[in-house]
């Protein structure tokens, strides 16, 4: 199993029954394949659909039918079109159970920085200040450090997406929970021990005396 | 009543400088014939306001490449390299605004509210320039309207009083544009019989629509 | 003809080609009469359709069209529905050519007083407001006076619609124009003489030299 | 997924002196079978938000008479004699909002804005109580949100996803206040099976709704 799809996977694990839920585009999208179907969980595209199906067979796609990536998707039977006022009314608006977003650096204060790095890459933040600020539980997924450096920091030194602490950070090493005003170690990745993650880690962590293995 | 006009017609009601209003998500839902009409009459010094840029050689894209825009309002310029490289050489003046704030401060422009509170980018640096406002639920962001000279929309059917429909994905920030501009032109892929658009099933009024494209050769 | 319909057929001809345009309930609403069909005209129902038509045949009416009234209407070819936030995004977003209101008071400020009278009467502004702060043209049909008491007054003493001035009023005994800070005496009703009037109005008037009569 | 529920389940979720959003306007698209769920279980002390409170014997009319409600929340009860009797009994409080700004406020309260900016009621008694905002195009009364603890809904049709679609001068408020409750619950005419609204055909998307009253007998 490679990184990402131990991140994948384990994301999926905290989406439950008849939830609303916004995957960003690169790897949070890849979450929707371990999603099992027939649990009534929608996907929301904010382009602007409720209920994002799997990828459509070649031949079978409509150009007017793409995810926020612009990729050809699918319809599940009960989906809506929605315009963008909609699509981000329903994000502020709390109707949103989980989003999950791609970071570049996550700290102690459970703030995440993902949109911008200074004089280097501006891609703009698109939906994400919206989706942090407004869902009701924000899960990143990323991988727990980028070249040799921790993403997971005392203090973000890129531009925030969002005041508002996420939830939950799932890495390729670790799953961390934002609790009592602090960054708190839940889960290690399989072959993976604390002092490992600790070691690739920069912010401070509560470690709880038994930190259980990811279950995938 | 709206006579079908070519795009050629069009393009040429749009004047250099102009603040332009363009639907579209990744491309998807822009009239892109309208933009080859706006390159073809090589428009120069635009200000477009849109969710994003698209890629090089689509939608949005086309005017980037052809340097017709001088300004952008948009959410999102990731997935456009020659964006960003223009915005790094100072060709291009580029404001990045939340997606959510932006499809606001477009309909905020459009249904004459005076502005919008949000809670979106507070602490960010969004909220560089803005007034914060207090009120009993905390504190939110002042957010302006932004209203076009034109607006260049993307529908599925229009019918000959104008009334637009439009499909799926593509629909994203085109109704809500077709209530900011002094001038609004739509681009659809079909024009019916006035009549043969359901009252339930039009999604913008005719009344709010000055042009709309004839169909496509 | 009755006074009403002095006022009803002299606002029509204020609707010109391709217009839309709001009538209020009571008076307002007979003007629609007098519109000669083929203009392009629609008329907007503030409580959702863009399009009204006439009343529809006993055995035709549909419970879900009704003016903002609630009396059955129908809807035109090329019609649309609304939900109230896009019919009044309509009103107040500049889109709506012109209203036709009724009135209580309208004074010197060429301000409308419209939706109270306190103590006595309190039905709620509705829609005047909005539609007065935001339709292009604002036209007012009312009595000139009621109970022998002028309703076109130096200064309105019942609670205002709005600050800003209404564009024209037409009564069973005038035409008046909010013009150069002031109220223009601009026609009179049939066998209706200037000083007319003058004797039936508290507020000061400017009258040209020649004030032609409607041609109704 | 919804499993139709009855009226008067729903109308025992329903406290007494819980605030509630209803749709309609004098009556067209107001949920009529809920209304009487609620007269007939004596609920006391209700907040209603509502354009109007109809007439009597009709739609929130019912409620007024009945004695279900202690506060208004309304743009007009001009033609209901009994609604304003109430008032200057002192029975009922009422609140007037215009009613394109009542709508934009229940639209703030569902959409997450903190508020927004109108030229509405500017000078006149709507501004009592309530902050100016000064900004480059002019001042604005600043209205805040309003939220709902349920929102009882008229629709024309639902899917089983919750999905409702509405007819003509029925929808008025109800798809606004879709948005803007901790509960929302829609009386649709018809239910149908899921996949039978098409995606362009909702209006309300199913996620915003939580219960779905069964069809009339």
């Amino acid at each position: 199993m490679d990184a990402k799809e131990i991140i994948a996977r384990r994301v999926a694990q905290e989406i439950t029954s008849g939830m609303l839920v916004n995957l960003g585009i690169g790897l949070p999208s890849l979450v929707a394949n371990y999603v099992p179907s027939g649990r009534g969980v929608f996907f929301q595209a904010e382009n602007g659909v409720i209920g994002l199906g799997a990828r459509p067979p070649e031949g079978m796609q409509d150009p007017h039918l793409t995810d926020a990536g612009g990729g050809f998707v699918t319809a599940v039977p009960g989906a809506a079109s929605i315009d963008s006022a909609m699509s981000f009314g329903i994000i502020r608006g709390g109707h949103l159970d989980m989003t999950v977003l791609g970071g570049l650096q996550v700290d102690e204060q459970g703030q995440l920085a993902n949109w911008k790095v200074p004089g280097k890459m501006v891609p703009g933040m698109g939906g994400a200040m919206d989706l942090v600020t407004g869902a009701k539980r924000v899960v990143v997924a990323m991988q727990h450090a980028a070249k040799g450096e921790s993403k997971i920091v005392p203090r973000c030194t890129l531009p925030l997406t969002s005041l508002r602490p996420v939830n939950l950070i799932v890495t390729d090493l670790a799953v961390l929970r934002f609790e009592n005003g602090g960054l708190a170690l839940v889960e290690r990745a399989p072959g993976v021990s604390v002092e490992d993650v600790l070691a690739a880690t920069t912010a401070r962590l509560a470690v709880p005396d038994v930190v259980p293995e990811m279950a995938l | 009543m709206k006579r079908a006009i070519r795009c050629d017609v069009a393009a040429a009601m749009i004047p250099d400088g102009a603040t332009v209003l363009i639907g579209g998500f990744m491309g998807v839902g822009t009239p892109e014939r309208l933009v080859d009409a706006l390159v073809a009459r090589k428009a120069r010094d635009l200000c477009i306001v849109a969710n994003d840029t698209a890629k090089a050689g689509r939608g949005i894209g086309k005017l980037i490449t052809a340097g017709c825009v001088s300004r952008l309002v948009v959410s999102h310029i990731g997935l456009n390299p020659e964006t960003q490289a223009k915005m790094i050489a100072g060709e291009i003046a580029v404001e990045l605004v939340p997606q959510g704030t932006l499809v606001e401060r477009i309909r905020a422009g459009g249904v004459g509210l005076g502005g919008i509170l949000t809670p979106t980018g507070l602490g960010t640096e969004a909220q560089e320039g803005k007034q914060v406002i207090e009120t009993p639920q905390g504190r939110f962001l002042l957010e302006l309207p932004i209203r076009g000279d034109f607006a260049l929309l993307a529908a599925y059917q229009a019918d000959y009083a104008g009334n637009l429909t439009y499909s799926l994905t593509a629909q994203n920030f085109n109704p809500i544009m077709a209530l900011a501009a002094t001038t609004v032109i739509a681009e659809p892929e079909a024009i019916m019989p006035i009549g043969a658009i359901p009252p339930d099933g039009v999604k913008t009024p005719g009344v709010l629509v000055d042009h709309v494209i004839e169909r496509a050769a």
